[in-house]
């Protein structure tokens, strides 16, 4: 019922449209599991749902925190650089001979520090966050670089890369699978379940109400872009102890994945709508698709074009759906809810 | 509004706002002014930078974005944004090479064949935003990975070399007419042609009301959406003009040719000052914004600091370039204050 | 003379039998219209009687659901804005919808910019016509600059400039007058009489009844979508024409005559630069304290510093003796004050947030300490104050973007009393919404003064003002010109001051002034 | 609307698709006629039909193309076999982690891999040996241990001083200044080689060359040409551009025989013969050298079905023969499981045009 409720779209109509969307998508993993059960018969053995969602934890825990971003109206494009930028630094850390029990929390700080920049710029500075971020995109990256240069640093300990790339002892669940789940779960009982995630909504669906309303629009967004960063720089430790090496181009291109799998869950890009299990299952989604592919041999090709054209469809879909349901509204003499994605379809950029 | 008086002249806080907003207007003095000064100092460190032969070959880079960048900057103005520019830029490229290659056709009939190609993908952008009422951002996000991977479908692992291209196909990118590469003609030509379509034609105008006020435009009865479709499809073409500049600066092609060039593009439009929100902006301004970072970067490289760096900078020089804007229209609001517009 | 007018010519426009539907509300029902040539034709009723829906019709943006409409005789479809201009009809909205990125000139002759040789938009002329325009309204404008930061008056001159560049036969003045100042507003008068003697007939909207008798030739009747009556304006008096907007001779404003308690809040010499100058009042517990004035006068702009929504450059604000300053509106609410904003829309509600979700959202932070939102809380407290009102509604669930303006009124009001204020900011809490909805929202203004709050009223609707407030505050070009209490409050001496340093408008008995915002 | 826009959608979609369909056909890899070519077929491919898993750096350069053509026709030796080529779009290891785990599901007999990078692949890798699959090496070196052979292309050492010694050839008098023209500053053999082409440069012989120097071009044609103009530009005295990377080297070549330097500034390194040999001609780049890569491929294959088959485990002292390859001599596995094709080939003008690859 909260879910519903902070779920945000406008009411039982677009509750159930809700309903039906995250339906749509738990549909959508059942034929890619039958599909690639099919395509391949090693695609049902257990240790391949281990793999399955290994190679996408980073941009999966990345996808959180832009979900609630994108939910307030904002967007963060800076976060594969973050990622990058955290792991080189831990690198340089580490083969400066800076214990990782330091190490980490300094990249951590280093990652909220980043946000914090962010989101000084856009809630403070009132800055479009496309262009913010589109800056920052290229410095993070660009000091990751300046950080550790050409160099990739490897000899880190076992226990550290075992975080990255180890199981939950006696099963196949890869650690960063967890992280992701303990992230998920406290980020949705925020976004749904607190009066912080209903005033993100809230300055997602009208601002100037919200900030009327005596929310403190600037400072909310502002902390969600510390999230984003801190999170993102977490994403980039994880990548670093799965591959267990440090390098600057670390997470480069991941940003198109995680706003992608945002988006696929049913978040809309201009804010207010949007749950944090719809992206869930959109990670799964993408997950399954992309091993089922993989295990069918399909070649990557396929894949980006697949996932280009699911992208579009995830907003065309909801967009006829309303359209019918708004007309339907019409004929029952019915106010029709504001139209968000279909309205800005036409005026608005992003 | 001061009342006394028989007539009502404009308050002096009026003529203020419009002070700044011309200063606001001058992106491209403004973008000029720096270069000239940078220019100086590197002169300074690195002499070299004044030859004639790396002014050209930065120009000749520049240009190329440059060209991509104004399509960027149609679509940016009517309040979209494409993401895909890279995408059919490396597309067209990886055709008209392999065309070449493959004596399929003669090297106008592979132009012809890539701008029309440019011309398609453009469209599709434009019928998805604009029959589909799918967001710019997320249209644009996702023909990019589509229109990528049909390039990598189609290249596979070949690569086009230099040698598979008729002879004298890539010199283009080196000659130059009076001194100017050609490549640079191209481009200003480019230029002048759009800002006057820009400046004296009712869909130039009805561009900028789309992107200035898309309610307003609506009830003018101005075919909002026919607009941003046209936007779309010009951007496409240019982006295979570009692809085909591409082809002639790089000489080798292959699968991944242009990719990331998106960054630049976009950077580009946005420091040359063109409103990310849309309604204002000039094609020369993203032009310049274009030829500005080319220079900033070989200025960089010429310094001797390693390349490294030139990404942060890319980074500060966009941040700049938006915070600028949003204090100079922050000023103007606030010299207009005494009427709020609501 | 009229009406021979009327009986030897043909009318220029006229509507049969229109009517217009808007999901459940019947917007226009089989209403009738003719507008002769050479008239000035007022149109006037209370908000939601339908007159902005029938301009819309004639500008092209509604169609009618039946009903014809003819042109000199000929019927008529106007299919679109752009159809609606080419037959020669203009419209002035009352909300100027300029392109702020593009020059005055511009957006004068936009959609018709004169074109030179190869269909090219001709420049040169462009700006020397827009000039001329400008010249005929007695204006001075730097045509060549771009309209982002001009004032809204000055952006209502380059509507009307919009509709005479185009030689409109047909001229519809949506409520133009609005943002004017008196000055501005005798301008406009010279140039429709001009037009109306080169034989245009204008349709003239408006809440201003003063100027529906100063300007007017005929004069129609709307109430609730439905045509009242059309009469010459000679036959007519304010109170006739009130009594026939509102169908009874009403006393809308049931005012409880309540103690008046100590000094809630004091303001003094409050000062934002080019906004308003040396505003200084007090507010005491159980007073109404009424802000009349023009639009854009300075009234709002002062709720908003008193809200901490903009900053103050001098001045002092005393709530309770002490002084305070408000970086935010959370700040201003935790103090004590809440504001009611003008627009319901973009400041006052969510549209798509249910009631419950409304009401609590000012107050969640105090509501639930721990974080946690329980819905059971929210839907009491959300019943608790829409049950004082008794808002109509379908539960704590329902949608307020799916209720009447009244009701989302009355849920803005839930909403803020839910914050537990001391003093309450009433941004015209009665625009736009029914006759019903407004008597009650009248008794709960009321009620809460009666409770001790201390309220203030900012409203374009005189006689309402007049009726509710203790004592009303008088802004003009942000400062105040009038501070009228009471028992010597008149609609003449409002508009006085309202008007600035200009006689007061119409003769005495048949007074000015709004009846409703 | 609905309509025309629909059918507006539809005739979109046609054209494009024919204007695709015009596109392809140009995806057929670089034809290679290697010197094994010639060797009589049947090779050593001990056992029965085999699966193998082949997964390159990245599966658009061509250099991995040009490599598979050698496996294919080792594999076509024996019928049945098959290889299944995996692998991503650009050469980052992230990308090529997933690869390996889904052959490792798939239970290929043996995985050939070329590493993006050493210390990403090598956990996978070893669980793909764990779970007993051979890891076969090439081109670019997992981390030792994570690979039960690997075949070196060439002697690292050698190249770094072919390098070298080339540079000091094509420099006057082997003075002046010479600059290297990489490919991602990530990518582990370049590294290697770089180092030790530089240990090679202190020597004495070489005290003229002055490294003053190195670019990353990142496998990119275009970023590496925007490098080399750069070093041009920035260097006025360069006399060398070395280029140890397909990529390089040839856009090195491009910019500086474009630029109408070909006379004062040269161009060596690793390149495809079909690539070099206009540059050859025009004097460009009269030296430079690479391994018969098909050869390579080839190498590798074997490898693996002998590891398959149990020929060899991979323990260094081991022996085994390829025919058609070293002269049909016995290759011996080295330290670090080790195997080495062959030393660099060397073209010049004297034999750039006998070769196709």
């Amino acid at each position: 019922m909260s879910a519903s409720v902070a779920s945000a779209r406008s009411g039982r109509s677009w509750l159930s449209a809700l309903a039906r969307w995250e339906t749509l998508l738990i549909g959508a993993i059942a034929g890619l599991i039958v599909l690639g059960a099919l395509l391949s018969p090693f695609f049902l053995t257990p240790g391949n749902f281990a793999n399955l969602i290994a190679a996408l934890m980073e941009v999966a825990i990345m996808a959180l925190p832009m979900t609630l971003i994108i939910v307030a109206g904002e967007i963060d494009l800076s976060v594969e650089s973050m990622a990058g930028l955290a792991s080189s630094l831990l690198g340089f850390l580490w083969a400066a001979g800076v214990p990782l029990g330091v190490a980490i929390p300094v990249v951590l700080l280093v990652g909220a520090l980043g946000g914090l920049l962010n989101g000084l710029l856009v809630a403070r500075g009132g800055l479009p966050s496309l262009v913010v971020t589109l800056g920052t995109l290229a410095l993070f990256r660009g000091l990751a670089l300046i950080v550790l240069g050409p160099r990739g640093i490897s000899n880190f300990p076992p226990a550290f890369t075992e975080l990255g790339f180890g199981h939950v002892p006696g099963t196949l669940i890869p650690w960063p699978f967890v992280i992701f789940l303990g992230l998920a779960a406290i980020l949705g009982i925020v976004l749904h379940r607190t009066w912080i995630g209903r005033q993100i909504y809230a300055i997602g669906k009208n601002t100037g109400a919200a900030r009327f309303s005596g929310v403190r629009v600037v400072r909310v967004r502002t902390g969600l872009f510390v999230l984003s960063g801190l999170v993102a720089a977490l994403a980039g430790i994880i990548l670093t102890s799965r591959l267990s090496s440090a390098r600057a181009d670390a997470g480069a291109g991941m940003t198109l994945t995680v706003v992608t799998v945002v988006l696929l869950g049913g978040v809309n890009i201009f804010g207010g709508s949007g749950t944090i299990p719809g992206v869930a299952l959109a990670v799964i989604a993408v997950a399954v698709m992309q091993n089922a592919l993989r295990l069918a041999s399909v070649t990557v090709e396929v894949q980006s074009i697949a996932l280009g054209l699911l992208l579009i469809l995830s907003v065309v879909i909801p967009n006829f759906a309303h359209r019918a349901k708004s007309a339907i509204d019409r004929v029952r003499g019915a106010r029709p809810p504001p139209a968000d994605s279909v309205r800005h379809g036409e005026t608005a950029s992003w | 509004m001061a009342d006394s008086g028989v007539v009502v002249g404009p308050m002096p806080a009026r003529t203020r706002g419009q002070w700044l907003a011309v200063v606001a207007r001058q992106r491209e003095l403004s973008l000029l002014a720096i270069m000239l000064v940078l220019g100086g100092l590197v002169t300074l460190t690195a002499p070299q930078f004044l030859t004639v032969s790396n002014l050209s070959q930065v120009a000749v880079l520049a240009a190329l974005i440059a060209t991509a960048a104004v399509g960027e900057a149609l679509v940016v103005i009517t309040r979209n944004v494409d993401l895909s520019v890279e995408a059919t830029m490396g597309l067209v490229a990886y055709c008209v090479a392999s065309l070449l290659e493959r004596h399929a056709l003669d090297t106008p009939g592979a132009i012809a064949f890539g701008l029309g190609l440019g011309l398609v993908l453009g469209m599709i952008n434009g019928v998805v935003v604009t029959v589909f009422r799918v967001p710019a951002i997320v249209a644009t996000l996702g023909t990019l990975s589509v229109f990528r991977g049909v390039d990598y479908l189609i290249a596979g692992s070949h690569q086009v070399p230099l040698a598979g291209l008729p002879p004298g196909f890539t010199d283009a990118a080196r000659d130059s007419v009076l001194g100017i590469p050609i490549f640079v003609l191209i481009a200003m030509i480019i230029v002048v042609i759009g800002s006057a379509i820009l400046r004296w034609t009712r869909f130039g105008r009805q561009l900028y009301a789309v992107g200035s006020n898309p309610e307003a435009a609506a009830i003018l009865g101005i075919p909002s959406r026919l607009v941003v479709f046209t936007a779309f499809t010009l951007c496409g073409l240019l982006a295979g003009v570009a692809g085909i500049l591409y082809i002639m600066e790089f000489g080798t092609i292959n699968g991944t040719s242009a990719t990331g060039l998106v960054l630049a593009v976009v950077a580009a439009v946005v420091v040359g000052g063109v409103n990310i929100f849309g309604g204002s902006g000039t094609l020369a301004g993203a032009a310049l914004g274009a030829l500005f970072l080319g220079f900033i970067a070989n200025a960089l490289i010429l310094v001797g600091l390693s390349q490294f760096w030139l990404q942060a900078i890319y980074g500060l020089v966009i941040l700049i370039a938006v915070s600028a804007d949003a204090i100079i229209l922050r000023r103007i609001q606030r010299a207009t204050a005494a009427r709020r517009v609501r | 003379m009229t009406e021979v007018v009327a009986a030897a010519t043909q009318p220029r426009a006229e509507l049969r039998g229109i009517s217009k539907r808007f999901g459940a509300t019947q917007a226009l029902d089989d209403v009738s219209l003719d507008l002769l040539p050479g008239e000035v034709h007022a149109l006037v009723g209370e908000n939601g009687a339908g007159k902005s829906t029938l301009v819309k019709i004639l500008a092209g943006v509604h169609q009618p659901d039946s009903g014809a409409i003819l042109l000199d005789g000929e019927p008529i479809q106007i299919a679109g804005p752009a159809r609606a201009r080419a037959l020669g009809i203009a419209v002035v909205h009352q909300e100027p919808r300029l392109f702020p990125d593009l020059t005055v000139a511009e957006n004068v002759f936009i959609g018709h910019a004169p074109s030179g040789r190869l269909g090219t938009i001709d420049w040169g002329s462009t700006r020397r016509s827009a000039r001329t325009v400008f010249d005929q309204l007695g204006v001075r404008f730097d045509v060549g600059a771009p309209v982002r930061g001009l004032s809204m008056a000055d952006q209502q001159l380059i509507e009307i400039a919009k509709s005479l560049s185009v030689e409109a036969r047909v001229l519809i003045l949506d409520e133009p007058t609005a943002s004017l100042s008196a000055h501005e507003v005798e301008r406009l008068f010279t140039i429709v009489r001009r037009l109306r003697d080169r034989g245009v007939s204008v349709l003239f909207v408006s809440h201003r009844l003063d100027e529906v008798f100063d300007l007017c030739d005929r004069a129609t009747v709307f109430r609730d979508g439905r045509h009242v009556i059309t009469t010459s304006t000679g036959k007519l008096t304010t109170a006739d024409l009130v009594r026939h907007m509102v169908g009874r001779t009403v006393s809308l404003f049931p005012k409880v005559e309540t103690p008046i308690g100590d000094v809630l809040l004091e303001v003094e010499g409050l000062t934002r630069t080019g906004v308003f100058r040396g505003i200084g009042f007090s507010v005491r517990a159980g007073e109404i304290v009424g802000f009349a004035g023009l639009v854009g006068s300075g009234r709002t702009e002062v709720a908003r510093v008193l809200f901490g929504i903009d900053r103050r450059d001098e001045g002092e604000i005393r709530l309770g003796g002490r002084a305070v300053s408000f970086a935010s509106p959370s700040e201003a609410m935790d103090a004590g004050i809440a504001y009611l904003p003008e627009d319901r829309h973009q400041e006052g509600l969510v549209l798509d947030f249910s009631i419950a979700q409304n009401v609590t959202l000012p107050i969640l932070p105090r509501l639930f300490r721990r974080l946690l939102v329980r819905s059971s809380t929210e839907r009491r407290v959300a019943d608790e104050y829409t049950k004082q009102f008794d808002v109509r509604m379908t539960g704590g669930e329902q949608l307020v973007g799916a209720m009447s303006g009244g009701n989302q009124q009355k849920v803005v009001v839930a909403k803020w009393l839910a914050s537990k204020p001391r003093v309450l900011v009433l941004d015209e809490p009665t625009r736009g919404i029914d006759i019903g909805a407004k008597v009650e929202v009248h008794r709960i203004i009321s009620e809460l003064a009666a409770s001790g709050l201390g309220i203030i009223l900012i409203s374009s609707d005189l006689p309402e003002v007049l009726a509710m407030a203790d004592r009303i505050l008088v802004l003009h070009e942000g400062r105040i010109t009038a501070e009228i209490p009471r028992a010597r409050a008149t609609e003449e001496r409002v508009m006085f001051a309202a008007t600035g340093n200009v006689e007061p408008l119409g003769d005495g008995d048949a007074s000015g002034g709004a009846v409703d915002g | 609307m609905k309509l025309s826009s629909a059918g507006r959608t539809i005739a979109l979609a046609t054209t494009t698709v024919m204007l695709f369909a015009a596109c392809g056909g140009g995806a057929t890899p670089t034809p290679a006629g290697s010197t094994a070519a010639s060797a009589a077929p049947g090779g050593s491919a001990a056992g029965g039909p085999i699966t193998v898993g082949y997964l390159p750096k990245d599966i658009v350069n061509q250099y991995f193309a040009a490599a598979k053509t050698g496996m294919d026709k080792a594999a076509a030796e024996t019928a049945g076999s098959k290889i299944i080529q995996v692998g991503p779009n650009e050469p980052k290891a992230d990308l090529q982690v997933p690869f390996i785990k889904d052959l490792t599901t798939q239970k290929v007999n043996a995985i050939i891999i070329s590493a993006d990078g050493k210390d990403e692949v090598a956990p996978d890798l070893k669980a793909a040996m764990a779970a007993g699959i051979k890891v076969v090496g090439f081109d670019s070196s997992p981390a030792v241990g994570a690979y039960n052979v690997f075949v070196n292309q060439v002697d690292f050492s050698g190249v770094g001083v072919n390098l070298a010694d080339w540079a000091c050839e094509l420099a006057p008098s082997c003075t002046g200044d010479i600059a290297i023209l990489s490919a991602a500053a990530t990518a582990t053999n370049q590294n290697a080689w770089i180092d030790l082409m530089k240990k090679t440069l202190a020597g004495d012989k070489y005290k003229g060359l002055k490294l003053v120097d190195t670019v990353y071009g990142d496998d990119k044609p275009d970023v590496s040409t925007t490098q080399a103009q750069a070093l041009l530009t920035k260097y006025p005295k360069l006399k060398v551009i070395v280029a140890p990377t397909t990529v390089g080297i040839l856009a090195a070549a491009q910019v500086v025989s474009q630029a109408g330097k070909s006379a004062t500034v040269k161009v060596t390194g690793l390149g495809f013969p079909n690539d070099m040999k206009k540059f050859v001609k025009d004097g460009t780049s009269p030296v430079f050298g690479l391994w018969s890569v098909p050869d390579l491929g080839y190498l590798s294959y074997q490898v693996a079905a002998k590891l398959i088959s149990g020929e060899i485990t991979g323990a260094e002292g081991e022996t085994f023969t390829v025919k058609g390859l070293n002269g049909d001599k016995p290759y011996t596995i080295g330290k670090d499981s080790i195997v080495i094709l062959g030393p660099a080939f060397r073209f010049d003008s004297t034999n750039v045009d006998q070769f196709n690859f």
